[in-house]
């Protein structure tokens, strides 16, 4: 049962972890925001797995929020500002593809070496998960940094917590319920204000190139 | 009973000094005229000139204030109270407490100090120059004479001018290079301080040369008489200096009569000769432009400083 | 349970009343200050409970505890919130209604949600009440939309909200840690719980943990080099707002990173957290202080200011119990002088218009109580007698030599001296010669200076002596965090 | 003694309070002055009182400061000497103050000028007092703080603030230093006081005693003016009221010594031998470079500034030659050089207080410090020329007065060089004599110019003609301390005793070694010399009234007139044709010119028809302290560069900033995983 049980864990962290990289090939807005809609879907059902097998009945909730939170409404609210800034395609970010994807192929290696120790203290069947969680998170600061775009850098931004819940949920089975819930409050708060910022943006720049925004400096 | 002897020598002693100063100037001035043909007022000629100074009337600028009029009176104090300091005649000095051979320096520079500020009071030209040039030539000669005190203390042990001749007068072993050395820089010294020729020239009236002269032209009447027996006496001061703190022989060690006899007529003959020496020096060369006599006092100034490491590593 | 309702209830009370009033009145500014003052009054009953040996601790599981640490940072916040409350934006301050009533709905919120990350005793609350804090405070930055505060909040929202994410990351990694050791239970991400079962975590794992909190929590903290954000964010935003963030917000971020040095120095001993503290707190000072050397903006230059002290408090706490005492000492003392300082800013950008300190000139003969107030503070801040800083800094480098680290502190003392020679040479700029054209000359309304008057007094307290009861509290926390 | 101390708080504070509440008025600036007189007389009561008994007084605040070991006031014989001269100089200070206050009647700073100086004057007083490092340190920050607001008190010229700012930079700097010897000494002690560190001082290694030592010489010397860290004074002092400037100068520079001597001889006890070598050769610089930059100034305040480093230069000499006797183990010589040091520190305190007061009294009368614009004053202003005169005498260091008497001793124990058994460190010692020597010749100079331009002559401007008297209270203050220098130069035998018994117990400089006979002549055991100045001031006074008998015995003629003075037969004297104070100097300038390396610039713009008609000549020399450029300058520059590169640091681009975040992240990720 725990060999299934853990097999199931690495499949569902790795796709997690490959729609992540996902996002540094393409190029486009639209298939960012489909990746990161994918990515949260399959955390969801990670989520459930490790809530059916490792008997935890709270991370039923938790996956569902994460559904209708990550899964649904974020993608759709992203698609509504695509439509609104769509002109801008992302044009060349700062590092070309190639590049990126072997920086992050290192990024994830460097994970890997990181979270050994972690691996190796953990007893939980889906400690083997943890590595690809933390190379998620190292590859999305790296997303946040090479993307020119405000609206890619938030999705950038909202991979990082989406490695982070990964990682909590493969490590500990979820974090306390309440804590858990705050968490989910905090990010969605989070994201509703960076929407705000990014309309500002558009409004005072017209457009929502980060790179014009070097006025303070010194 | 013995202090007011004491007391009464060291004042007769000052009293000769005072006597026989215008008369050294007065037989310099003679040798140089005789050295350069010339027949040359007679030796005592000085003496006649304060006579008649004392007799005319003093002319005051108006801008002059009283540091003017106290000036001549301050500069000859000075002067008297450094005679009654220096061992001219005998060693035992009466008043040995009361200074040491840098009182003697530095009273001399008071001395100067006045006379500078009295040459700025009446506002002319010249008075400022020679002021600003003597007040020069006094703070370069000044490092050059504290070496030679402290060569001569070195050996000695002490700053004390009696002690020094003493040291000098005890034996041959007391005489080291040291002396010479610090001798040679002192005469440069005294040639420096008293004006005579390679730094200033003591008989010109021509304003651009003249740095002594320049500071006393405003004086006349018996403000000048003093002055000029002052710088007379300063003159008598270092010639006896240099004789008897480098030459001692003939001081008069004890009271007696005889060896007080033989102190002075030494002293005579020390005096004379030293005149001749600088006669003819000053016949031999020419005025040095004011800003090559830098490179002279450094001269003086590295022979003290020889002086005073050859008696370091000679101790 | 009381003193917590009294503590947290007014801020949130006071942002009910300001949403609830459409058109903003003053009515809201003059109640919102009144409640203020409650929380003002529990934290000191928090206090005089300690001094009388008591932990205040309520709610379920405890997730509400007030020792020591938290009580000090109590008194900060709410005395600043006091401050923002009763010197809040005025609507002739070129703010109109809306703006104000925006800025009293969240500077409550900001202060509750600071209260809150204070005292509660659950890490991963606080994790979500300091979270929260960024999210208020980064949406009262933009209060008038200009290009520069749009991009200063960007930044700040942006850079806070990823450190905040990888201060998530420690905390999952702290609870990850405690699992393997003691398996799940409801209170383990109580902070008593798990100083308590410090000595059994795995000592690599609490290493990674506490990377990962400090560079989160350093970046609130505006540590180097997470600080870029923090001169943007505070010469933009709205003087009450900065002073808020400069004053306190660093000192709950910092009393986050506290919280974890306890229970990792419990795990690994000290050395661990000596060296990243040292590391990160010199690259601070050395950063502020050669950027304060060729500033231009007077209120970037009191960013900077608190970008050093808070470097120079990091290298206290690693300095040992007395390096701890000074450290906290210097952290009140800093609160108080450079909220006080970022007030009167603020009166001086209304009265010149613009924040270059070569075009603010005569500012003693133009507003002669606030110049004498700024002057007086700059000199509190840089660290001369007869003011608290000159004490707390003296004790730190005190422990710095007792601590066995000469040449760290002659470093330390010579950045300081550039800072101080440099913050000198705008102040004076400022001060002296004739007012700029086209300024007022005259003091506005005198009685906000009365509360700024009343700060400056209390450094000057602390700078002559020291009160026994602080001097107790401040053992405490050295007890608990150097234990 | 509680009741002195309390008296000296109660005057100052209340002259402070008077200042606050009362600024303006006759009545105001008289009380001002009053609590500063009672304060100082107060202070000097005290000191004198520790001193001749030999008691300390020690007061106790344990709850005041009390994070180290709290406010703690000891006054053992060293402190005292200093409380003293604080308490000396603020009686006049403070008289003359109330007169000279009167210039800034009506203006926000006087209520500042009068609170601060005897707050000023409150902390100064207490620094010798102080038991422990911290209040030590308090007070010595509170001193400075105080006087870099007393400079700033004219904010109108941007120079003053400039000058503000450069003295307190370097103060700051100079306490940074000293904070850090006094801790480096406390690592090892108990508690911060005093004692403990004395108890605690053989225990530290060879090392950190030199480490503790240079960092003190640094920390107070750069409050003393010695020669590489003066560049503060003669920016800092002139900007001062006169008064002020005075105490600064007087007073405050000396509180730099009291600190060498108190980390350097008393806690630490005496060091190896370079200590002593470092102190001479620092001073003997600081003595004639001073003296050459004074000479070349024509502001009179400045050119007194610059003098204060010459004399701080002497102080250290003697002081060096202690510390260097002392590592020979010669204590008579040790304690003849530190009372030699000592007594001149007394002395110039007294003589440029004088100097200072009787610059301010002209400044006062003429509104301006420019010595080209003066002349003449003797006429207008008789008893401040005669106090200056006496001053100037003093600092030339001519016999009777107390310039002399100090100097004399410094001589003295530099001349018992001889008995340094290694030959290759006594050198140093004739080098010292000589540089002395020539610093002092070079003030006689300077003074001369300064006395004879300022004083003596025509006057050169309007202003010079209509000078008045300054006003009663000034004038008193002058007298006190031109009456103090005459007596200090007569009755050294009485003070250098007492200068002994400060250093009793201090190190290992036994007070026995030097038992001043108190008889007339100074004569100092161990040294090579012996001088008796009443007995040589009697000898010129008995001189000098002889005189015009012994011209009336000699029938000189009475009469005498007054005429135009001589200029080669022109008529009519102008103010043009006078000396003028660059004139006066150029000499020396030209002989030194390799020191001062002057700049000349002269441009001549000939007449259009040919090249042998001009129109005009323009031609401007200066001199810039080029010890400045070499020192400071290549530092500033360097810290501007490097503030500029850190500044490239925050670029603006968030990018760059998110880099930094996950650069320092990773860093420390690798360290927290592979550091053991």
């Amino acid at each position: 049962m725990d060999a299934a049980f853990s097999q199931l864990c690495v499949l569902g962290s790795s796709l997690v972890l490959i729609f992540g990289l996902i996002l540094l090939w393409r190029r486009g807005v639209t298939a960012y925001i489909s990746a990161f809609m994918w990515q949260s879907i399959v955390l969801a059902a990670v989520t459930v797995v490790v809530a059916h097998f490792g008997k935890v009945p709270e991370l039923y909730w938790v996956a569902v929020c994460l559904l209708l939170l990550k899964g649904i409404v974020i993608p759709r609210l992203l698609r509504r500002m695509e439509r609104r800034f769509s002109p801008e395609r992302e044009l060349e970010p700062y590092v070309n593809t190639a590049t990126s994807l072997v920086v992050s192929g290192l990024l994830v290696l460097f994970g890997y070496a990181v979270t050994r120790p972690l691996v190796a203290l953990s007893r939980l069947p889906t400690r083997v998960g943890m590595p690809l969680a933390m190379g998620l998170v190292l590859v999305s600061l790296f997303v946040v940094i090479s993307r020119k775009k405000a609206l890619t850098q938030v999705v950038g931004f909202l991979m990082l917590e989406n490695g982070l819940a990964l990682l909590a949920v493969l490590g500990t089975y979820g974090i306390p319920l309440i804590v858990e819930l705050g968490v989910f409050l905090d990010a969605l708060m989070g994201f509703l204000v960076m929407q705000i910022f990014i309309y500002q943006i558009h409004e005072t720049f017209e457009s929502i190139d980060v790179e014009q925004l070097n006025r303070l400096r010194h | 009973m013995v202090a007011i002897i004491g007391f009464a020598l060291g004042v007769s002693q000052a009293a000769l000094a005072l006597l026989l100063a215008p008369g050294l100037v007065g037989l310099v001035r003679w040798l140089k005229a005789r050295l350069q043909n010339r027949r040359g007022a007679p030796a005592w000629q000085p003496y006649l000139e304060l006579a008649k100074l004392f007799r005319k009337e003093v002319v005051v600028s108006s801008n002059a204030s009283w540091v003017f009029r106290a000036a001549p009176f301050i500069v000859f104090a000075s002067t008297v109270a450094v005679a009654l300091l220096v061992p001219i005649l005998l060693v035992p000095l009466p008043f040995d407490g009361v200074g040491d051979l840098l009182v003697v320096v530095y009273l001399l520079l008071l001395g100067t100090f006045f006379l500078s500020l009295a040459g700025l009071d009446p506002g002319s030209a010249f008075g400022g120059m020679g002021a600003s040039r003597a007040m020069t030539v006094a703070a370069l000669a000044e490092p050059t004479v504290a070496l030679a005190i402290f060569a001569l203390a070195l050996s000695a042990g002490s700053t004390n001018l009696g002690q020094i001749v003493a040291r000098t007068m005890s034996g041959p072993a007391a005489v080291s290079p040291g002396h010479l050395l610090a001798f040679l820089a002192l005469f440069i010294v005294t040639l420096a301080e008293t004006g005579r020729l390679p730094i200033d020239n003591p008989a010109t009236h021509l304003e651009l040369t003249m740095i002594h002269e320049a500071m006393v032209l405003e004086y006349s009447g018996r403000y000048l008489a003093l002055i000029e027996w002052a710088a007379s006496l300063k003159l008598l001061i270092f010639f006896s200096l240099l004789s008897n703190l480098f030459v001692p022989w003939g001081v008069a060690a004890g009271l007696t009569a005889g060896a007080l006899t033989l102190a002075v007529a030494s002293l005579l003959v020390k005096l004379v000769i030293l005149a001749a020496v600088v006669a003819v020096l000053e016949t031999r060369i020419a005025k040095l432009r004011l800003f090559r006599v830098p490179e002279l006092l450094s001269v003086s100034f590295v022979l003290a400083l020889l002086a005073v490491t050859s008696s370091f590593l000679l101790r | 349970m009381r003193t917590f309702a009294l503590l947290l209830g007014p801020p949130l009370l006071a942002a009910l009343l300001a949403t609830m009033v459409r058109p903003y009145r003053r009515i809201v500014g003059g109640v919102n200050a009144l409640l203020s003052l409650g929380s003002l009054g529990a934290s000191l009953a928090l206090w005089s409970e300690l001094l009388a040996g008591r932990v205040v601790t309520s709610g379920p599981g405890e997730f509400l505890r007030a020792d020591a640490l938290s009580t000090l940072l109590a008194m900060c916040v709410s005395v600043v919130g006091a401050l923002a409350a009763w010197l809040g934006l005025s609507r002739d301050d070129s703010y109109n209604g809306a703006q104000v009533r925006r800025f009293r709905i969240f500077v409550n919120l900001f202060t509750f949600t600071m209260l809150f990350a204070v005292t509660s005793n659950n890490v991963g609350f606080m994790w979500i009440a300091i979270e929260a804090t960024t999210i208020t405070s980064a949406l009262l930055i933009p209060l008038q939309v200009t290009k520069a505060s749009v991009e200063a909040s960007w930044k700040y929202i942006l850079i806070g909200s990823i450190g905040i994410a990888l201060a998530f990351g420690g905390t999952v990694l702290g609870y990850f840690d405690f699992v393997n050791m003691a398996g799940r239970h409801e209170t383990a991400l109580n902070w008593t719980v798990l100083v308590a079962s410090a000595a059994h975590l795995h000592p690599q794992v609490i290493q990674l943990a506490f990377v990962f909190i400090l560079v989160g929590y350093g970046t609130k903290a505006g540590l180097a080099p997470m600080h870029t954000w923090l001169p943007d964010a505070h010469a933009e935003a709205p003087a009450p707002l900065s002073a808020m963030m400069s004053g306190v917000l660093l000192a709950v971020a910092l009393y986050a990173v506290v919280r974890w040095q306890a229970v990792v120095n419990a795990a690994v001993g000290r050395g661990f957290t000596d060296g990243l503290y040292i590391a990160l707190g010199v690259l601070s000072i050395v950063i502020a202080s050669f950027s304060l050397v060729v500033q231009s903006n007077y209120k970037r230059m009191l960013a900077y200011s608190s970008i050093e002290h808070t470097g120079l408090i990091c290298v206290g706490l690693a300095l040992g119990p007395l390096g701890i005492f000074a450290a906290m000492l210097h952290m009140l003392n800093h609160t108080l002088a450079k909220s006080t300082m970022f007030f009167l800013a603020g009166r001086v950008l209304h009265r010149y218009g613009t924040a270059e300190i070569g075009h603010v000139s005569g500012l003693l003969k133009a507003m002669p109580w606030t110049g004498g107030l700024f002057a007086t503070g700059l000199l509190a801040v840089i660290g001369l007698p007869p003011f608290g800083l000159f004490l707390s800094e003296f004790a730190l480098i005190r422990a710095g030599f007792a601590a066995g680290r000469p040449w760290l502190m002659g470093l330390v003392l010579a950045l300081m001296t550039v800072a101080f020679v440099s913050m000198i040479g705008h102040l004076n700029r400022m001060l002296y010669g004739a007012p700029a054209a086209g300024v007022s000359v005259g003091e506005g309304s005198h009685w906000p200076l009365v509360p700024l008057a009343a700060c400056m007094v209390t450094l000057l307290v602390f700078g002559v002596t020291l009160p026994t009861p602080l001097e107790t509290l401040l053992r405490q926390i050295v007890e608990i965090v150097g234990s | 003694m509680r009741s002195l101390f309390a008296l000296m708080l109660a005057g100052y504070a209340l002259g402070a309070a008077a200042a606050v509440l009362r600024p303006g008025g006759r009545g105001g600036r008289g009380l001002v002055a009053a609590g500063a007189v009672l304060g100082g007389a107060a202070g000097l009561a005290l000191a004198l009182q520790v001193l001749l008994t030999g008691t300390p007084f020690v007061l106790e605040a344990p709850a005041v400061l009390s994070i180290a070991d709290g406010l703690l006031f000891r006054i053992d014989r060293l402190g005292a000497l200093f409380l003293g001269l604080v308490g000396f100089l603020a009686v006049p200070c403070g008289l003359y103050g109330a007169a000279y206050s009167e210039g800034y009647e009506g203006r926000a700073s006087l209520r500042l000028l009068g609170a601060l100086l005897n707050l000023f004057l409150l902390t100064m007083s207490l620094v010798p007092c102080a038991g422990n490092v911290l209040t030590f340190l308090f007070m010595w920050e509170g001193m400075s703080l105080t006087s870099y607001f007393l400079v700033l008190t004219e904010t109108d010229e941007p120079e003053t603030v400039l000058a503000g700012g450069w003295y307190l930079a370097m103060t700051h700097a100079g306490l940074a230093l000293a904070l850090a010897a006094f801790l480096l000494m406390a690592t090892s002690s108990a508690s911060t006081t005093f004692g403990d560190l004395r108890a605690a001082a053989p225990a530290l290694s060879p090392s950190a005693r030199n480490a503790v030592f240079l960092l003190a010489l640094l920390g107070f010397g750069s409050k003393a003016g010695i020669m590489p860290l003066h560049v503060w004074l003669p920016r800092a002092h002139p900007a001062a009221p006169s008064h002020v400037s005075a105490l600064m100068s007087g007073v405050m520079i000396k509180m730099g010594v009291y600190g060498l001597l108190r980390v350097g001889l008393d806690l630490l006890g005496g060091g190896p031998t370079w200590w002593g070598a470092l102190l001479i050769g620092l001073g003997a610089l600081s003595a004639v470079i001073g003296v050459l930059y004074a000479l070349m100034e024509h502001d009179l305040k400045r050119l007194l500034a610059y003098h204060s480093v010459e004399n701080i230069g002497i102080i250290f000499i003697g002081i060096g030659a202690g510390l260097m006797f002392q590592s020979f183990g010669l204590p008579a010589l040790a304690t003849l050089g530190m009372v030699a040091g000592l007594y001149h520190t007394i002395n110039h305190a007294c003589f440029k207080g004088l100097l200072f007061l009787g610059a301010g009294s002209v400044a006062h009368a003429l509104g301006t410090r420019n010595m080209e614009e003066m002349g003449g004053l003797i006429k207008r202003m008789p008893r401040t020329a005669l106090f200056f005169l006496v001053g100037a005498c003093a600092i030339s260091a001519l016999p009777p007065l107390n310039g002399f008497a100090s100097e004399w001793l410094v001589f003295q124990a530099l001349l018992g060089g001889s008995a340094i058994p290694q030959p290759e460190v006594a050198v140093v010692m004739p080098l010292a004599v000589a540089m002395l020597a020539l610093a002092s010749g070079l003030a006689a100079a300077c003074f001369v110019k300064a006395f004879g331009i300022t004083f003596l002559a025509i006057p050169r401007s309007a202003r010079a003609e209509q000078a008045h008297e300054a006003p009663r209270s000034m004038q008193a203050g002058m007298a006190m301390l031109a009456i103090a220098c005459v007596a200090l130069g007569l009755l050294p035998f009485a003070v250098a005793p007492i200068l002994g018994s400060t250093l009793a117990g201090l190190g290992r400089v036994t007070p026995a070694a030097i038992e001043l006979t108190r008889s007339l002549p100074l004569q100092v055991p161990g040294a090579s010399g012996q001088m008796s100045p009443p007995l040589l001031a009697l000898g010129l006074v008995v001189l000098l009234a002889l005189l015009p008998l012994g011209l009336r015995l000699l029938g000189a003629e009475r009469r005498g007139r007054v005429g135009d003075t001589w200029g080669c037969g022109r008529i009519g004297q102008t103010p043009r044709m006078e000396y003028t104070a660059t004139a006066f100097a150029e000499p020396l300038r030209r002989v030194f010119a390799e020191l001062y390396r002057p700049t000349r610039d002269l441009s001549i713009d000939f007449h259009p028809a040919s090249k042998y008609f001009v129109q005009s000549i323009a031609y401007r020399s200066e001199i810039h302290p080029w010890i400045e450029r070499l020192l400071y300058n290549w530092p500033l520059r360097g810290i501007r560069r490097a503030a500029v590169w850190v500044r490239r640091l925050q670029a603006g681009s968030l990018h760059l900033y998110l880099f930094y975040l996950t650069l320092a992240f990773l860093v420390l990720l690798t360290m927290a995983r592979w550091w053991r």
